[in-house]
């Protein structure tokens, strides 16, 4: 039954976005300055605010599960994590896409692409670490603790093409400020809701995944104890 | 009185519990020797005791200062025997640690050695050391985690006579073994633990002394 | 309260007083530090203006290597006997234990960077007394964050069977936004700019980095030390 | 001789299943590179040009960090368990315990380095693939280089209490010269000229390097091991 | 015929003669037990008998093949038992490395578990595969570093009958031990240690058996 709504929620979100990239690249014209390349913009900003989103339920769950020490909250943590941090190579291959065709080169650094850059070496290097801790209440913890320290760095994207002053190649924001063309909000927002349910339904795939995993290691561990 | 009580303790790693509900009483001023098979939960249990583990569910109640000497000496290689007792002194809010220290040094015959670095100690020695260290603050309560391994008769009769002294003196103490022998010339009260519950608790009698297999046998799973 | 700063005190006097009498992570970070120093000649061949660019990126690239080695210890120290089991099992409050560390982490790491300094200043022909003043300043801030982060994740690895590998990884990226700041602030300096205007953006950032991972990990610290 | 050879492919495929089974080193070495690399890039904000002149120096300052990452564990691994004095106590010869770990160590950095290669030119915008040929036997010469001075080095500080700080200590040393002739023949290639004339000299001095540390190390093994 | 036999052999850490010229045979298909105070030297007499240190001065001869189990386990975490005692079988260079292993395993009874990974065994299971892994290629001379330390009464039986089943196919055992009780259910032969020195061999008696201490006693040092 569970396994059943995840799949349909998946379904759902890869005919949304089908129909989506239909509606992109049928219906919209060529951008005037940018030509085709524009719309890569419906997946690389979709694609780093739902992570975003999922990097901020993992550290609401993080907090909960040093309250509570309920195991739910740990899977939960990591399988938000994973997906999360896809879709952050997600948002950063399309941006390089994106930059090689702007501005000539795949990558440059300044402080918007690094810190983004560095949002995913960070929460791949929670998911380096979580495998080498052996006691699953230490791992959980350990975690918890990293996924909190982590995400200070969401803000600080953020921040990175928002403050002033700082050096960065990045388009200013152009999201809830009239910055966009009022044709593209449907599409856009199509686009957010198509990654938003494929996103979900890779989490409570991997949660799912993460609970059996650990019956499974419980019920080993029950047989080797003996 | 009790020093120290656990009501339906569990400790869980990951889905494993390695208690499983566990209740233990012990009187202050008792000796209990904490017993069980490989990977029964004596060490997890000590550990909540002394704080260094949270149990899953259940509840602890220690009445007074805990003291504790695992598996490890817990004393500083690169200090003196002097040095290393002051620094547990200070962390235990000892009125004064440096007269604590000398006390204790006296106490486990080490004052000659006092300014020696502690790697420089043969095994006895540092087991001295460590007693030293886990006595310093004079706590009500004791919690040895297989204290005997590994000593010879020498040092093991050392121990002993440290901890009657301290039982003495009122403390009340609870140790892990496997060497019942040994721990039957201290022990007033005997627990056996198995697969993370207490299946036994009750005093010490004869039958234990002379033949350690006994508690296993009489109160221990049928195989 | 006060039993706390007392114990803070005295874990560091301790950390001190041992790594001074062994010197072991003083000459080994020193060491290391003077060596990548080297390294970094080698590697890359420019020009002494070149040089002044990118000084501020080099020094602190030296002084966080440096750093992983120093906190590295930081907790790992307790581990032979069990030490760190008696300071938890010890009236000692977790974040009394962890200020001590990390002060002590602090001071030691300190003393590497003011030896590094001049070395420095020899092999790659840079002027760093101009601006000392300002130069401490950036240095106490960026070290503390340094030595903060990386004695809360020396915590969070000491029980992790590889720490020597996993401390770095988690290490470096943590205090990367510090060091963009800490490099940006060195390099504005050793090129003779005065630490104004625009310039105090990278100071600020040293700050509030400080002020949050400071909180954080005296907060979080009792989670981590007992499980 | 046989039971030598046998013996170092046992030890080497057993390295290699664990690390393979866990993926510790891998993990930590190949997310540190990334690290590396972009703490290098904010630390000296060059130009595209200048980045060619130093892209060897750069790219061998991130293989030598993962090196020493991964050839720590070398010997570390047998720690746990005393699994090192069982190795001994059997009947295989040291060197033939070494060669296998040197072997192993040597595989896992080769990985590292393919792994960071196209991220490596991906975020400098440098072009490695028209020389990939002669850039593969530089980047196999030295790393056999790094790993069988670094296993080596892993054996002799097995026992010290702070190997994680000696270890480094000691390779970085030693391997200079190594990585001095890797980093030029490097930014030759990179820079697109041909490895030949002048710039042979460079691989010469790697085999020498090669040939020398690794008769060495077969050699003195024995003495290192049991003591 | 002698398995073992050491010829005043020293050894110095630095400056400190751990072993000073200490002399030891032993007979092929004996149980030695190997006894001392702490320090007296026996972990390092075992240690150059395995040939994992090599003696300052004196001469060791070892006839015949050696299998060795110090204070570690000698298994690796991340493997399966069975991969563990494949590997161990291609060191040692025996012929069909997977057989072996295979017999090892019904041996220790093992086989149910033979592709769990060591890490999750118990330390019961631990310690089967340990003696399964110096048993592996049937080695002619066992040497054992304090065996029972930490072992329940029902793995220390286990051991016991392992060894037994060595000693009864022509093994020669020699094992260091404080737990003189277990160790002379086993013992033919004693030998004692003083620091560096062996002060006694001979044959096991009934003292010995019935009286720990008594071989203290009779040729220990006087205190
Ligand atoms: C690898 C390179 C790039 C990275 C890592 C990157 C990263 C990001 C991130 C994290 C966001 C969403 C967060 C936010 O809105 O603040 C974003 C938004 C955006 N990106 Fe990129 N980007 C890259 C390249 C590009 C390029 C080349 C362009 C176009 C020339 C571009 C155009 C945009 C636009 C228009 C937005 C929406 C901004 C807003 O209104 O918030 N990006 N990018
Ligand atoms: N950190 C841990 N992670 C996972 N499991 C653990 C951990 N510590 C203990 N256990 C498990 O909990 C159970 C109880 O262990 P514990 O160490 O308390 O037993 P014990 O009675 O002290 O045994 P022994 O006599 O061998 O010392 C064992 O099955 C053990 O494997
Ligand atoms: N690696 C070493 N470095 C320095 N001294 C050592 C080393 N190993 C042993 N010693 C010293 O050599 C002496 C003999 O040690 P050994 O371990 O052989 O004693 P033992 O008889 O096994 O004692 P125990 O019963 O405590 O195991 C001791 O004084 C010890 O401190
Ligand atoms: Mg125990
Ligand atoms: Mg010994």
């Amino acid at each position: 039954m569970r396994e059943k709504a995840t799949y349909l929620l998946g379904a759902l979100g890869a005919l949304v976005m089908i129909s989506n990239l239909h509606t992109i690249f049928v219906g919209l014209p060529d951008d005037a300055l940018q030509g085709m390349i524009f719309r890569i913009i419906f997946i690389h900003v979709p694609a780093d605010l739902v992570a975003d989103l999922f990097f901020t339920i993992a550290l609401v769950t993080s907090v909960l599960f040093l309250a509570r020490k309920n195991f739910i909250y740990d899977s939960i943590t990591v399988a938000c994590i994973e997906v999360a941090t896809m879709l952050i190579l997600v948002n950063l291959v399309t941006g390089s896409i994106w930059g090689r065709n702007q501005w000539g080169v795949w990558w440059t650094w300044d402080l918007r692409l690094t810190t983004q850059l560095m949002k995913f070496v960070l929460y791949m290097s929670y998911l380096v670490v979580r495998p080498a801790i052996a006691e699953p209440t230490q791992k959980a913890t350990m975690s918890a603790i990293i996924a909190i320290f982590a995400y200070a760095d969401v803000p600080l994207v953020w921040m990175a093409i928002r403050l002033p002053n700082v050096r960065t190649n990045h388009p200013s924001p152009v999201l809830g400020n009239g910055k966009m063309a009022a044709v593209y909000n449907a599409p856009f927002g199509m686009g957010m809701l198509a990654l938003l349910l494929i996103g979900s339904a890779l989490v409570l795939l991997r949660l799912h995944q993460e609970t059996s995993q650990r019956e499974i290691d419980s019920l080993r561990r029950e047989l080797h104890a003996a | 009185m009790l020093a120290v009580a656990a009501e339906r303790v569990w400790k869980y790693f990951g889905d494993y519990p390695a208690l499983r509900g566990a209740n233990l009483e012990v009187e202050a001023g008792s000796c209990m020797a904490l017993l069980g098979r490989n990977g029964a939960g004596k060490t997890t249990l000590l550990r909540i005791f002394a704080g260094l583990s949270n149990p899953t569910k259940g509840e602890v109640r220690i009445a007074g200062t805990v003291g504790y000497l695992g598996h490890g000496i817990g004393v500083y290689d690169d200090l003196s025997a002097f040095e290393n007792l002051t620094l547990f002194g200070q962390l235990q809010g000892v009125a004064d640690p440096a007269k604590a220290a000398d006390e204790a040094l006296e106490r486990v015959g080490l004052t000659r050695v006092k300014d020696g670095m502690a790697r420089e100690f043969s095994r006895g020695m540092r087991q001295r050391l460590a007693v030293a260290r886990a006595f310093l603050h004079l706590p009500d309560i004791l919690l040895l985690d297989e204290p005997f391994t590994s000593l010879d008769d020498k040092a093991i009769a050392v121990l002993q006579s440290l901890l009657e002294a301290a039982l003495a003196g009122g403390s009340t103490i609870i140790m892990s073994t496997h060497q019942i022998r040994e721990a039957m010339e201290l022990a007033t009260h005997v627990a056996m633990l198995e697969r993370g519950l207490v299946v036994h608790t009750g005093p010490q009698n004869p039958e234990m002394l002379a033949d350690p297999a006994w508690l296993y046998r009489t109160y221990g799973e049928k195989q | 309260m006060t039993h706390g700063f007392r114990t803070a005190y005295a874990i560091a006097r301790k950390d001190l007083r041992t790594e001074l009498r062994t010197k072991e992570s003083l000459n080994a970070a020193a060491s290391f530090a003077v060596v990548i120093l080297v390294l970094f000649s080698f590697a890359f061949p420019l020009e002494r203006d070149e040089f002044y660019a990118i000084s501020g990126g080099l020094l602190w690239l030296v002084y966080s290597f440096a750093g992983a080695l120093i906190v590295n210890r930081g907790f790992a120290r307790e581990l032979p006997n069990d030490c760190l089991d008696v300071l938890i099992a010890s009236r000692a409050p977790g974040w009394a234990i962890f200020l001590g560390k990390a002060v002590a982490a602090f001071l030691l790491l300190l003393i590497v960077e003011f030896i590094c300094l001049p070395v420095f200043g020899l092999f790659y022909n840079i002027r760093w007394t101009d601006s000392f003043g300002s130069l401490v300043l950036v240095i106490v801030l960026a070290t503390w964050g340094i030595t903060v982060v990386g004695t809360a994740f020396s915590a969070v690895t000491v029980n992790v069977r590889v720490r020597e590998l996993m401390l770095p990884v988690l290490l470096y990226p943590m205090i990367i936004p510090l060091l963009i700041g800490a490099m940006e602030a060195t390099t504005v300096l050793l090129s003779g700019e005065a630490m104004a205007g625009d310039n105090l953006y990278s100071l600020q950032l040293l700050v509030v980095f400080d002020v949050i991972y400071t909180a954080l990990a005296l907060y979080l610290i009792d989670y981590v030390l007992v499980v």
